[in-house]
């Protein structure tokens, strides 16, 4: 159980370590943050290695008056993320040696508070701490971008923080509205989800409810009408900064829509799903295609970040175990793909002072292994086998496919966008005849090689072996949970014993939830189709 | 002794300020000005002290004291005590020559007299009188530096409008001892409630409304606060942004009865002063400005929890802290710690001209701990997290939603999100924006520094903690 | 004998609202302190009205109460328009206010 | 009888000086007005059976505050002569907005009052005696605060009409106050 | 370890060039140039000893297949696919030419290489394709022959972008691997059907059987079982087509020859193009089941096949040219699947890698020698001084004309003609274009012999000698492509065919039986095709002799990528057959700059139209503010009005309030 506090705790009082050794010296800030943001990870992958027992719960009481209680809830879905938080956060730290030059103690500050904020999502199983640390995350962020970024830091900063806070609203009023209801129906005052999922809501209570909070996620996952924040934020926050921004806090979004929007008002959401898909296709090509003639390195990544998240909601709302583990899959290789093309954005930025492409050309003469690794992360990033990408697309274009022939081709056409501008981002850089602006750039450091190199050996890692991630994922269930037919599994829960026909899959094959209910994952590699029960039958969904 | 026992407070505060009058002439002391501040603060905790202890140990159906004046009521003591505690927050924060000493801080002392009797007032004429103390000694709190021409501008126009103001509260309170024949708020109470409410009864009401929307700054009635607010000391601002406006609202309690009839009026105001207020200070560049149009949109919040009402409504879900004046009472004391700090940042640092948001960006520099203060009080304005302003909104926005209402938490919350951008700008200025040639001196004593520090730490332990300010309202 | 209560009562409304022109049409601070007062003391007749329609002095002890506001609130007023005037060299309330430094 | 010729003449009398006081130009003669409008009320306290409180009003009110104003005019010898902008009378396009909002106001209020019409009860005369008694036993919280309020205005006026004196030339650079 | 239970390993096929490739890529920077050479040879030759060895005891211990099974790679719901070995005798026969050729082509790039800049890269490359293309052919499920299919794409883009710095390369490299990605694509798709009907390892595609008789499939829209086995099917030719250049997809290969020599010696001759054929192969049963489906391939087969003789027909660049005619060749290849003829197909493959590869390396050598001249008509009369490498090249372009008897391509080609005519889903029309191809591909094949090694020099260009590394593995080379043919004499020769008799365990039942016809039509046939060969080297001595080649007016530099290609011939159709059918230039035309245009104004949407809507609420907030703003001027009077108007509308409110 303090296994939990401390992993918030370490980054909390880090900020004070980091802040006296800060005054003492510059240089011992950043190596503070360091050794911080290691033992923070430390703690996470014993966390991951309990978790595998079953969910790490701990609950202290904070407002009991108006039914807040300090509800921390990891099981594998959170493990794995929070894994990902610390690994990146150590990444961040690295990258950012010699980047930051001013300010150096203020930075980590606010590195160690955001990373506080993303844990306490990650973990809260208490909506009103979920929803504390859903803004504590947003300033940090903003500071990060707004005093270290670059030229047009202000204006983004700005506009980020406008975006997600005015998101957050509807959730706020979503959950609240959950709350009372929850309250009038069983008298009891509590915020914690587990018991706030028991409550009955009317289709249109579901409707609004499902609206408020997937409104409040999708903007910070970008889904497609409310992406025009990511990339001003991307471009201009630092180096470190668009690495968290990218691998962490569009995760945020999405796992917002699973483990709450989903279970909270599983009717609406199958109601839905065609629209999401809707967004989430159109936010795959839109990705891609917006991608392709951007001039600035960090913008075109950033556009490209909207194409892989278009996949991982495509996966969520799918509705199938194929299509779960690809989205969970993609949010981890997403991180860990496109932050390293904004590191090596950053490093190249670093180098010349410019993101612009026409400036940039032939310059793997000068930086081989640079080049390299720009190579190998373009080709991560548009799928390429071997990484783990290539296994996530395959899983949600897979369960895209079992959903519905034609919406699974329709995303198979939507990596072949990806090659293209995957590729330009390599071929603008490193390849044709070599510009005259540059003339022998310094090639990788030794820490920046081991920063990338970490990223390569993860991502052909899952690639080769995506049970790591897929594993916990199956962790068997919390069994304090009511194990009602509403299972609070993390994601795409179906109402089963309500009647509603789960139109997503045919009375033959096993209903949804099954898929969802977390079982040991060799159970569900066996279970394959035979003949006499086909792929999930298409009606119309109504 | 037994009779006049519970005057005790309010006796001690007035002979006390005057006592600190007739000290003021002895102008040889030197530092007669840390001398008469740590007396009156001496005062102002005796007059808590006996407070609490007059009232404590009430019986539910608290008795009128004072000839029916003041009630015992917990609430408005708690009420009465915070506005206490803002009073010696400003004796402590606030500068002042030594030879203006006497006056400034008997000024404070009487103003907190009429505070506590604003707050326990339940009798019509307490309300008035309670009020008019409050806002004389304001009068001249606010034109204290006559030397200055703004304060000048400022002070008479307060005056004047809150002359107009008191005029239309004065004739409604006519009309409604016309209807009632009482001035026991109580007694008006039942004979609304057991009659429904005559037409006179009615606009006697409605003018007294333009008294108090006038007090609380409400939109149709919130044309003075930017001037005032500029013109005057930081610390007295403050003041006027808080507690003046806290006392008006523990005033109002009692006249929760008006719901049934007077809804629509008191839900304009608060909705009203939500868009009104945060749309006003978009373009402002004038720092005290912006953080006047933002007080009146967090009076709009207010509203909001204040239309909650205390009784639990019929389909409101079983809450029992939570109610809306539960929500009002956190809300004004998180709001008042918050606005304090900020306005008393803001008057440390000199300037011949108004403030504006280029020089905040010489603070940001010169200055840290003033910078990070205003930060932590600004965050908490803007309702972020760790701020103890997030979690007072969010009560009064569930105590509505609680109440049924849905689309004035909705105006609420877009409206603040309107706001927050220029509690931003403020941010973008303090910390982010390249040092520029004007470079303002920034006058704040260690002690003063000390207090800032120690509310800024406040703010964050409330924030972290909003469960002791809900224990303190149960304590008493 | 019946007193004329309710004429009292539509005599101070009509005083009240003269006042309240005047507050809002003259430009003088001293006008205007005047019209405040005018209407402070049609609020004062009310409550006499109203105290003899019920009968009980309370009214009449509220009209006492009123009268050292009036006063206190004149004081103070006319100490400060004549440092206005002394300052901005005229007591005209739209010059005062358009004279903004900033 | 008596009380309703005089209240009615003293009404008439009231409304006229009280309008005048709005209209007229010379500073003086608004002051002047006023006083007698001061009477005028004074009378209807008369006829409405409250002879402590007419003698209050033009003692307390006309006799102190009057002056009060009556002084400040002169000193100022705001004579309102032609060109100061100051005491103009209101031009009559300015007018009409206000007047249309005032007129309104009066209306609304006297058909509230009409609508209610609450029996006329028969009045008991306010002697001083009752009144003192009423004063010290139930509002005397009432006459503390009133007390405060005199000493408050008394403290305001010294306070700001000290730093009036000091003529400006020799105004002494005043440490500035938190601003 | 490397036996488990007395059988090789089979993983260790595909690891070793892995682990050279890895070797080079890590220790890249401290290694000298030649040490990755080495390293890549070494690796290549291990594998190529131990893919004898798997399959010697294979062969020898009469096994059908080995499955060596490591560990549980995709499993998401219907999607199963492990990370498994398969090995068969068209294993062997894939691996034995990918290893071997390959195996020759290192040691030949060995010192083609020498002195290059990114020599470590080549090698590196080089190595990673060979296991690519090994986890290719040994994968037990599609799903990680998908891994080695895309990993092949992916190092024929690196290699053909090697020299990096002129950007017709990069251009070259991206369209070869967009337009294989295409293909990819579909085959995708292909394999999500495979999944969820039937599951993607090679030892299930025995059910398709089931699919083909059941008429109604849940989950697929009302589809019935013969349909979906079209789609399917479909997708699969078109996934062939896009790694195989076929007629569709095939405007990638000649812009391909960018690239080194070896590259496309190796790549683009021998083992890449070909995976599309092993696709089919190892789904024959799939596409057995609907004889449209085998119709479809067929004409693919033959319609390429005679687009790419044609195209070869006109080119000048010697590189080109044999580009084009290994789209013809495979075009053969995918006809012999469309007739049923999977063993002659992958014969084929087996005798065509020998000859092509032998060709492009004899090309290299010349290109080399000529110090880089690629264009023939700048060549002449090298017979004299490159011996070696004419005799050498001769033998090449006589197997590939199939010069009846003695070279191996002869046997291959006919035994696919014959086939074409006689088995049930042959067609005589089919086999008359296929016959017409052959004739084209006799005089194509030695008109680049008389221009490049007959007459008399065009050009006096010092010809420098090649050393032995670039000549001994053209003899090797030489002698497989005409032995390699006796592997499958054909029936009337009273022999039996060793090749398809030993394929028959593979594929079957479902192997064409050619009953049709007698004898004596085979004989027939045999003779025709011989006829045709001999005559195609007549018409190409007539045509191209020294004594009186037609010199085309001097050709104008190599065809640059871009669609403004210089036309080197007067001639209308000479022009259109030399741009290959202009469908590069329709395809850059189309879909190319469609894209462009379409990006370009997405962007431009995202800019003006999404952020505008965002401004626009920014708009009406700050227009709102002015409003309210507008009141805000100082004046005291003004805020008097305000409030009065306040009091007003409060007192109305109340009054009409009350009133309803």
């Amino acid at each position: 159980m303090t296994l939990l506090l401390s992993l918030l705790l370490i980054p909390l009082l880090g900020t004070a370590l980091v802040g006296l050794s800060g005054w003492v010296d510059r240089n011992f800030a950043r190596v503070a943050t360091l050794i911080i943001m290691i033992v923070d990870l430390a703690v996470a992958i014993i966390l991951m290695a309990r978790t595998s027992g079953g969910p790490v719960q701990v609950i202290h009481p904070w407002i009991p008056s108006f039914g807040v209680s300090f509800n921390l809830y990891v099981d594998g879905l959170s493990a794995l993320l929070i894994l990902l938080t610390t690994f990146i956060g150590v990444i961040a730290v690295i990258i950012s040696w010699n980047e930051i030059k001013e300010k150096v103690t203020s930075f980590h500050i606010w590195m160690l508070l955001l990373q506080t904020g993303i844990l306490i999502v990650f973990m809260a199983r208490d909506m009103m701490l979920f929803y504390f640390g859903w803004e504590l995350m947003l300033v940090p962020m903003f500071f990060l971008i707004g005093v270290w970024g670059h030229e047009e830091k202000l204006y983004s900063a700005i506009k980020f923080f406008l975006f997600t806070f005015t998101g957050s609203i509807f959730m706020l009023l979503a959950l609240l509205y959950v709350y009372f209801q929850h309250a009038a129906q069983t008298g009891v005052l509590t915020f914690d989800l587990t018991q706030l999922l028991q409550t009955e809501l009317s289709a249109t209570a579901q409707t609004w409810v499902f609206l408020g909070l997937f409104v409040g996620f999708a903007v910070k996952v970008p889904i497609f009408p409310l992406h025009t924040w990511l990339p001003d934020a991307h471009t201009q926050a630092p180096t470190a900064g668009s690495l968290i921004l990218a691998g962490l806090l569009l995760k945020t979004g999405v796992y917002g829509i699973m483990r709450i929007t989903i279970p909270m008002a599983p009717a609406a959401a199958v109601y839905f799903t065609p629209w999401i898909i809707g967004l989430a296709l159109i936010g795959i090509f839109y990705g891609a295609l917006a991608a392709y003639p951007q001039r600035d390195f960090k913008r075109l990544v950033a556009y490209s970040s909207i194409a892989h998240l278009g996949f991982v909601i495509l996966g969520v709302f799918v509705g199938n175990a194929a299509g779960y583990q690809g989205a969970v899959l993609q949010m981890v290789n997403h991180g860990l793909a496109t932050g390293a093309l904004f590191l090596i954005g950053g490093m190249l930025q670093q180098r010349t002072h410019t993101r612009l492409f026409e400036m940039f050309g032939g310059l793997w003469r000068q930086m081989p292994v640079l080049g390299g690794f720009l190579l190998f992360f373009c080709f991560a990033s548009l799928g390429i086998p071997g990484t783990g990408n290539f296994i996530g697309e395959l899983y949600v274009m897979g369960g895209a496919f079992t959903y519905h022939p034609l919406v699974g081709a329709l995303t198979v056409f939507g990596i072949l966008f990806a090659a293209a501008y995957s590729l330009r981002i390599f071929l603008a850089t490193m390849h044709g005849p070599e510009t005259t602006a540059f003339k022998n750039l310094p090639d990788a450091s030794p820490r920046e090689t081991l920063a990338l190199g970490t990223l390569v050996a993860a991502l052909v890692a899952i690639g080769f072996f995506p049970n790591l991630v897929t594993g916990p994922l199956y962790y068997p269930p919390d069994l304090s949970v009511p194990q009602s037919g509403r299972a609070t599994t993390p994601a795409m829960v179906m109402p089963v014993e309500t009647g509603t026909p789960s139109p997503v899959l045919a009375p033959t094959s096993p209903p949804l939830h099954t898929y969802l209910l977390p079982m040991n994952s060799n159970q569900l590699s066996d279970q394959r189709f035979d003949i006499a029960s086909l792929s999930p039958d298409q009606q119309e969904v109504r | 002794m037994g009779h006049y026992q519970p005057l005790l407070p309010d006796l001690i505060l007035a002979m006390g300020a005057t006592f600190i009058l007739l000290l003021g002439p002895l102008r040889d002391s030197q530092n007669l000005r840390d001398f008469l501040r740590w007396i009156s603060l001496g005062l102002v905790a005796a007059t808590a002290a006996t407070l609490v202890w007059v009232n404590h140990g009430m019986a539910t159906p608290y008795p009128l004291v004072g000839e029916g004046w003041l009630t015992t009521a917990p609430l408005h003591t708690a009420f009465a005590v915070v506005f206490l505690a803002t009073i010696a927050w400003t004796i402590l924060a606030s500068t002042v020559p030594d030879e203006d000493a006497g006056e400034w801080y008997s000024m404070l002392l009487f103003l907190g007299t009429g505070m506590i009797i604003l707050a326990r007032a339940a009798n019509l004429a307490a309300v008035f009188l309670g009020l008019e103390v409050l806002s004389i000694s304001l009068y001249i709190l606010i034109a204290f530096r006559y030397s200055k021409r703004s304060s000048l501008r400022g002070g008479i126009m307060y005056l004047l409008l809150a002359g107009f103001a008191s005029g239309f509260l004065l004739f409604g309170m006519a009309l409604i001892y016309a209807v009632f024949g009482t001035l026991q708020i109580a007694e008006i109470r039942t004979l609304a409630l057991a009659t429904d409410m005559g037409p006179m009864a009615k606009v006697g009401f409605g003018l007294l409304l333009v008294g108090v929307g006038f007090k609380l700054a409400a939109v149709p009635f919130h044309m003075w606060t930017p001037e005032v607010y500029e013109s005057s000391p930081g610390t007295v601002t403050g003041l006027i942004a808080s507690s003046s406006k806290g006392a008006m609202l523990a005033a109002f309690i009692p006249f929760l009865f008006l719901l049934e009839t007077h809804w629509s009026i008191i839900w304009l105001f608060a909705a009203l002063s939500m868009v009104g207020g945060n749309l006003l200070g978009l373009r402002e560049i004038r720092v005290k400005r912006i953080l006047a149009y933002s007080s009146i949109a967090h009076i709009g919040y207010v509203l909001t929890g204040y239309l909650a009402g205390d009784t639990l409504s019929a389909n409101a879900a079983f809450l029992p802290s939570i109610t809306g004046v539960n929500a009002v009472f956190f809300y004004v004391v998180a709001y008042a710690a918050s606005i304090l700090g900020a306005f008393a940042a803001l008057g440390y640092i000199q300037g011949e001209r108004d403030l504006t948001l280029r020089d905040l960006r010489g603070v940001g520099r010169r200055n840290p701990v003033l910078a990070f203060c205003l930060l932590i009080f600004v965050w908490s304005l803007a309702g972020l997290p760790p701020a103890v302003g997030f979690f007072g909104k969010i009560y009064l926005f569930s105590a509505a939603i609680n109440a049924g209402y849905f689309w004035l938490p909705l105006i609420g919350l877009l409206g603040s999100a309107i706001g927050i951008y220029y509690y931003l700008r403020i941010i973008v200025h303090l910390f982010m924006m390249p040092a520029d040639a004007s470079d303002p001196k920034v006058h704040a004593s260690t002690l003063q520094e000390w207090v800032m520090l120690g509310s800024a730490v406040a703010v964050i332990a409330l924030g972290l903690f909003p469960e002791t300010i809900f224990s303190f309202l149960r304590a008493f | 004998m019946t007193l004329p209560i309710n004429e009292a009562l539509i005599l101070s409304c009509i005083l009240f609202s003269i006042g309240v022109l005047g507050v809002v049409v003259r430009r003088n601070i001293i006008y205007v302190l005047m019209c405040i007062e005018i209407m402070m003391n049609a609020a004062g007749l009310a409550f006499v009205a109203a105290s003899a329609r019920h009968g009980s002095l309370d009214g009449q002890a509220f009209f006492l109460f009123v009268l050292p506001v009036a006063a206190a609130e004149v004081a103070i007023g006319l100490a400060i328009a004549l440092l206005i005037f002394q300052r901005y060299k005229t007591l005209d309330l739209w010059v005062v206010a358009r004279t903004k430094e900033a | 009888m008596a009380q309703n010729i005089l209240f009615y003449l003293a009404a008439v009398m009231a409304v006229a000086t009280t309008s005048m006081v709005v209209i007229t130009r010379n500073a003086v003669y608004a002051v002047l007005y006023l006083i007698m409008s001061l009477f005028a009320v004074a009378l209807v306290f008369l006829s409405l059976n409250a002879p402590f409180l007419a003698l209050v009003e033009i003692i307390v009110y006309a006799g102190a505050i009057m002056v009060l104003f009556l002084f400040v005019v002169m000193m100022l010898n705001l004579q309102g002569q032609r060109g100061d902008e100051a005491t103009k009378r209101p031009t009559r396009r300015q007018m009409i907005v206000p007047g249309a909002l005032a007129l309104l106001l009066l209306i609304l209020i006297v058909v509230s009052l009409s609508a209610g019409t609450p029996a006329a009860t028969n009045a008991a005369l306010s002697d001083p005696k009752l009144l003192g008694e009423l004063l010290f036993t139930k509002h005397y919280l009432g006459v503390k605060l009133s007390g405060i309020i005199l000493l408050i205005g008394t403290i305001g006026g010294l306070h700001i009409g000290r730093g009036g004196s000091i003529p400006s030339t020799m105004e002494k650079p005043i440490d500035d106050v938190t601003h | 370890m490397f036996y488990n239970n007395g059988l090789p390993a089979l993983w260790l096929i595909p690891a070793l060039p892995a682990l050279g490739a890895l070797i080079i890529f890590i220790f890249a920077s401290r290694m000298p140039a030649r040490a990755a050479g080495i390293i890549a040879c070494s690796a290549i030759s291990l594998s190529f000893l131990w893919v004898l060895n798997v399959g010697t005891t294979l062969v020898l211990g009469n096994h059908h297949h080995f499955v060596e099974h490591h560990w549980n790679w995709i499993a998401a719901g219907p999607f199963q696919g492990s990370a498994s070995f398969y090995f068969d005798l068209v294993t062997f026969a894939f691996t034995f030419v990918v290893a071997g050729v390959g195996l020759l082509i290192h040691l030949y790039s060995y010192s083609y290489m020498k002195g290059d800049a990114g020599e470590r890269r080549y090698f590196g490359y080089f190595n990673l394709f060979a296991a690519a293309m090994l986890v290719l052919v040994t994968a037990e499920n599609a799903f990680f022959m998908f891994l080695g299919w895309e990993g092949v794409g992916a190092c024929s883009f690196f290699l053909i972008g090697h020299w990096y710095q002129k950007s017709e390369n990069t251009v070259a490299a991206t369209k070869a691997f967009l337009v294989t990605r295409l293909g990819d694509i579909f085959l995708l798709i292909g394999l999500f059907l495979t999944a969820t009907l039937v599951g993607v390892s090679f030892s299930q595609q025995s059910a398709w059987t089931q699919v083909a008789t059941s008429s109604f499939i849940p989950g697929f829209g009302g589809l019935t079982g013969p349909q979906l086995i079209l789609i399917t099917g479909i997708c699969f030719l078109l996934g062939a087509a896009g790694k195989s250049a076929q007629v569709p997809l095939q405007v990638w290969l000649p812009d391909a020859m960018a690239g080194p020599t070896p590259v496309s010696a190796l790549i683009h001759a021998a083992t890449m193009v070909t995976a599309g054929v092993y696709l089919i192969a190892r789904f024959h049963i799939l596409f057995a089941l609907s004889p449209n489906l085998m119709l479809a391939v067929a004409i693919v087969g033959v319609l390429t096949a005679f687009y790419g003789a044609t195209s070869a027909f006109v080119q000048t660049d010697i590189k080109r040219i044999l580009a084009y005619s290994t789209i013809s060749q495979i075009g053969y290849m995918f006809l012999g699947l469309g007739v049923g003829a999977w063993s002659l197909a992958v014969f084929h493959f087996f005798t065509h890698a020998f000859y092509k590869a032998l060709l492009f390396m004899a090309a290299g050598t010349v290109i080399h020698s000529l110090h880089n001249e690629q264009n023939i008509y700048n060549m002449g009369g090298l017979r004299t001084k490159l011996k070696g490498t004419y005799l050498a090249f001769l033998a090449g372009a006589a197997s590939l004309a199939g010069i009846p008897f003695i070279t191996a391509g002869f046997y291959s080609k006919d035994a696919i003609l014959w086939n074409t005519l006689s088995t049930k889903w042959g067609s005589p029309v089919i086999y008359g274009i296929a016959m017409l191809t052959a004739l084209m591909t006799a005089i194509y094949s030695f008109r680049l012999i008389f221009v490049v090694f007959h007459g008399t020099p065009r050009k006096d260009i010092h010809v420098h000698l090649p050393d032995r590394l670039l000549t001994w593995p053209l003899y090797i080379l030489a002698f497989f492509a005409i032995v390699a043919g006796f592997l499958n004499l054909p029936i009337v020769f009273g022999v039996t065919p060793i090749w398809e008799h030993s394929f028959a365990r593979v594929f079957g039942e479902w192997q064409a039986e050619p009953l049709i016809h007698s004898h004596a039509v085979e004989w027939m046939a045999l003779l025709g095709s011989g006829v045709l060969a001999l005559g195609g080297a007549g018409i190409a001595w007539l045509l191209y002799s020294p004594a009186k080649a037609p010199m085309p007016e001097p050709a104008g530099d190599i065809a640059t990528v871009e669609n403004n290609t210089p036309a080197p011939y007067k001639a209308v159709w000479a022009n259109f057959l030399f741009h290959g059918w202009k469908m590069d230039g329709f395809y850059n035309k189309t879909f190319v700059r469609g894209f462009r245009i379409t990006s370009g104004v997405i962007a431009w949407i995202d800019r003006v139209f999404v952020d505008g809507i965002f401004e626009a609420i920014q708009a009406i907030v700050r227009g709102f503010h002015a409003l309210v703003i507008f009141f805000q001027n100082g004046r005291v009077s003004r805020y008097a009005m305000v409030m009065l108007f306040g009091a007003v509308a409060i007192i109305t409110i109340l009054l009409i309030g009350s009133q309803r």
